[in-house]
């Protein structure tokens, strides 16, 4: 159990933001939710690729010995490449929603049609 | 409690007890099952696409294509946030 | 948004160039150490918001127009995708490798982890294209930002 | 090798790269010219769709096509696959049609429709990479690659929903699309990583060869389904697809159609070809569970069209309907082959209920996309979309009229029109799973009918009103568009054999025959 303490890490990261999505009404928050998830999957990834004792996949002046796998970082690069364009996306629109609403209250937007 | 707060514990608590299943059920950290794809690149690296560094071969190279879905999605966020903040009348 | 005190603009102004070495550094270096053309053009673009948080958005205004970095963006990109398509012509498939192992630029191979700056075939140019890209878009997006919280300010 | 040959060998990666280069040169070109630049996004749209037909009538003469990218040796080395590929069988094929149809036709009604809105460089920039995403979610053989087209499209369709910045409703609209679809995605890349986890491949053939079904992979199965249905809009999560396709610009609507399709492509792909080789165990009954889904969808999709005035929002929830029967015909399908002692009839009424299915697919996106395009045009002409404003707009509008005509009689499936003929093959292979099933779906499209006439009745009949006396027909490329759609829904209507045979079930053979799809991993490339 505690050498799985990486991916508890990850379920608990998820957890948090899952709840903070679920049940906060602050559409920061909500966002903050969003962005914790994210974390929790990334590092999911990177996590997986490690194996014990091993070195950074770069040759250049290496130590030698056995390499952790390079494929979950450039897809953990990726993935953060993509939240970051998410996340600008909707801080955008919650400034917009700010001027329209004046609120940040998730439930002001709930209405169907003015 | 409206119906919406319901479904919404309902839908955390199975989310939750997935993430911790997946927690549990996957490899002990350190020590992963399967290495067919990655010890191909980690030999192969340096001859095949000549760069040292094994994360650049892979984001360049083995999968490049991810990388130019990637860029994409960078020039769509700009894209959008100047869309959302443009001049709205001619 | 107002620039600051004097004193944060001299500080952003003296550690600006050093912020720029360390990215263009990263970029040109991502195939030999750890980095890359995002890591790279995210430090850049870091530094030029230093330089906006100190100074600024009206006085950045008066510098650099939203409309350039898209230009600069879509060149970026254009680089990018240009160097994928060479790959149908020299290679055979899109996105192939082909200028490893020749004796273009960048061509060699590196021996026994030798830093060899002159490796990594198209590598090196795609992070180059890549850095481009990044900071001309992490750039857009916060001046953008920048600029229309600006003018809710006035409005109100 | 002649120019022909070299094209299709070279057509997945061109379908991708073509609108991609389209979408990076828009906004240069459009600082030349904008007429300049609405015809260079026509033509590379017209370009993109070539290359699709040629790819498709390809696959489905020969069989999947695999493209790998970056190097033409060394593909499968040591049993794994190390690069990126794209593998186009003939549903890839079908789905990238379809998505490429409807894209050309928006680009067209989009001429006129947004002539008169500003930051059109970056519209048109954005509508090329929703195709592109879309296209790249249908071709794609790679569980990475997927989410990161996926994610193309949801960030590039959620500035499009919000394009209308000054109304407050299209914003909170493209921020709860944008929250739905990065949760969604967000599950996905879990999905794919547990998969990673476990066998160190990332490509959907590798992945389905080596599955083992272990708890994980359960999770990772739940965890896909969920999200990509979720992005479908199918029921439990529907409520975004009205705010998203009501509040986008119609030409917008029209392409998210597409975009959700290719969301339940990914339902489809992942349970028949990735979980291909294990789904088949009895214990599971996750076809009844996307059956009641299905028919969960169709009717709280009807019911809500009934309660609607806004004649987008009415039309969007006609859509949710719709998918219904999609998710429930191909959940038949996948019950009858989940079921031991009914496999017998995989090849009878099984197979009957996925061809259905996927024509309707193709239908929907069609009809439904001829609805908002004609809701788009009295919106272009009369700036109103209530219903209870619009009437007596025949008068003025005699094209659009024949046109919504056309739509709502294909919707709702009157014969001879094209919702008719996948609507008969649905009904008749469901009434083979459960009777109850087909007389619900026939009360569904008939209480579709009664909705759409009553909207016909109410925005083009009636007495002509005096504040839309100046009304006149909308311009040529809008109608051309909508005659372009118009045309297909009643040529295939007329000839739907013609299209089934030789569209409808290669498709449908590739969804349920996943060892074609893997064959190249053991036979070579």
């Amino acid at each position: 159990m505690i050498d799985n303490l990486p991916f508890i890490a990850v379920a608990a990261l998820i957890i948090i933001g899952l709840y903070a999505v679920l049940f906060r009404r602050n559409l920061i928050k909500i966002v903050i939710g969003i962005a914790l998830i994210e974390s929790g999957v990334n590092l999911f990834l990177v996590a997986l690729g490690y194996r014990t004792g091993s070195i950074a996949p770069i040759y250049t002046s290496s130590p030698g010995g056995i390499m952790s796998y390079p494929v979950p970082q450039a897809l953990t690069l990726t993935s953060i490449v993509i939240g970051v364009a998410v996340l600008a996306l909707m801080l955008s629109l919650i400034i917009h929603i700010y001027r329209h609403y004046g609120s940040l209250d998730v439930r002001k937007l709930g209405g169907e049609d003015q | 409690m409206n119906i919406r707060t319901i479904a919404a514990v309902i839908f955390f608590t199975i989310v939750s007890v997935f993430m911790i299943f997946s927690a549990l059920m996957i490899h002990p950290f350190g020590q992963p099952d399967a290495q067919a794809m990655d010890q191909y690149i980690i030999d192969n690296t340096v001859n095949e696409t000549g760069a040292n560094n094994g994360v650049t071969a892979v984001v360049f190279d083995y999968r490049g294509f991810d990388t130019l879905g990637e860029a994409t999605v960078l020039f769509t966020a700009v894209a959008g946030v100047v869309i959302l903040f443009r001049r709205l009348k001619k | 948004m107002k620039g600051m005190s004097k004193i944060v603009k001299t500080i952003a102004n003296i550690s600006f160039p050093f912020i720029m070495i360390y990215g263009l550094y990263i970029i040109m270096h991502g195939h030999l150490t750890p980095g890359g053309g995002f890591q790279g053009g995210a430090v850049v673009a870091s530094g030029i918001v230093l330089i906006l948080v100190a100074h600024g958005s009206e006085w950045m205004q008066t510098k650099i127009k939203e409309h350039d970095l898209s230009l600069y963006e879509s060149l970026g990109a254009f680089c990018f995708i240009l160097l994928a398509f060479l790959g149908i012509a020299f290679g055979g498939v899109f996105f192939t490798n082909f200028m490893v192992n020749t004796n273009l630029p960048f061509g060699q191979i590196p021996i026994d982890g030798a830093a060899n700056l002159n490796t990594g075939g198209t590598i090196p140019l795609m992070n180059l294209a890549v850095g481009l890209k990044v900071i001309a878009g992490l750039f857009a997006i916060i001046l953008v930002m920048a600029i229309a919280t600006l003018k809710k300010e006035e409005s109100t | 090798m002649s120019i022909m040959d070299f094209l299709l060998q070279q057509s997945p990666a061109l379908i991708i790269a073509i609108p991609l280069l389209g979408a990076f040169l828009t906004p240069v070109i459009s600082r030349i010219s904008d007429k300049g630049r609405n015809l260079f996004v026509i033509l590379i749209l017209a370009f993109t769709a070539f290359l699709v037909f040629i790819l498709a009538m390809h696959v489905f003469e020969t069989g999947p096509m695999t493209y790998v990218f970056g190097s033409t040796q060394n593909v499968v080395s040591n049993n794994t696959v190390i690069r990126i590929l794209f593998e186009v069988d003939a549903l890839s094929a079908f789905m990238a049609i379809i998505g490429i149809i409807i894209a050309f036709a928006a680009a067209i009604y989009s001429w006129s429709f947004m002539d008169n809105e500003t930051g059109l460089d970056k519209y048109y920039s954005l509508m090329l990479l929703m195709v592109v995403g879309m296209l790249g979610m249908v071709m794609t053989g790679d569980m990475f690659n997927f989410f990161v087209f996926l994610e193309i499209t949801s960030i590039a369709s959620c500035a499009l929903i919000a394009f209308r910045t000054n109304k407050a409703n299209a914003v909170a609209a493209g921020f709860k699309y944008i929250v739905i679809s990065t949760i969604g995605a967000l599950f996905v890349l879990m999905a794919i990583a547990i998969l990673y986890g476990q066998y160190d491949a990332l490509n959907i053939a590798k992945l389905a060869q080596s599955i083992t079904f272990s708890f994980a992979d359960k999770i990772a199965l739940v965890l896909l389904v969920v999200a990509l249905a979720m992005k479908g809009g199918i029921v439990p999560m529907h409520m975004w697809v009205a705010d998203a396709y009501g509040r986008a610009p119609a030409s917008i609507s029209l392409i998210l159609i597409a975009a959700t399709q290719a969301s339940l492509y990914g339902v489809f792909r992942v349970l028949f070809t990735l979980y291909g080789n294990v789904i088949t165990m009895p214990s599971i009954s996750l076809g009844w569970v996307m059956v009641i889904l299905g028919l969960l969808t169709m009717l709280i999709g009807v019911i809500m069209a009934l309660i609607q005035t806004d004649l987008k929002r009415l039309i969007a929830y006609g859509a949710v309907a719709e998918l219904g029967y999609i998710f429930l015909a191909v959940g038949t399908g996948l019950t009858v082959l989940t079921t031991p002692e009914n496999v017998a009839n995989i090849a009878g009424y099984g197979f009957e209920a996925i061809k259905g299915g996927i024509f309707h697919i193709f239908n929907d996106i069609l009809d439904i996309g001829l609805l908002f395009m004609v809701a788009g045009a009295l919106y272009f002409a009369t700036k109103e979309s209530s219903l209870n404003k619009l009437g007596g707009l025949a008068r003025n509008m005699k094209y659009t009229t024949v046109f919504f005509l056309i739509g709502l009689l294909a919707v709702s499936g009157i014969p001879p029109l094209n919702g008719f003929s996948s609507k008969l093959l649905i009904y008749e292979s469901i009434f083979q799973l459960n009777p109850i099933l087909s007389i619900i779906a026939i009360l569904a499209s008939i209480m579709l009918l009664a909705i759409f006439i009553k909207v016909f009745q109410s925005a083009f009949l009636g007495p002509a009103l005096p504040q839309f006396s100046h009304v006149k027909e909308v311009p040529k490329s809008m109608l051309l568009a909508m005659g372009i759609v118009a045309a297909l829904i009643v040529f295939i209507g007329l000839f739907p054999d013609l299209f089934v045979t030789n569209v409808v079930e290669p498709a449908a053979n590739a969804l349920i025959n996943n060892q074609e799809y893997l064959q190249w991993l053991t036979g070579g490339i």
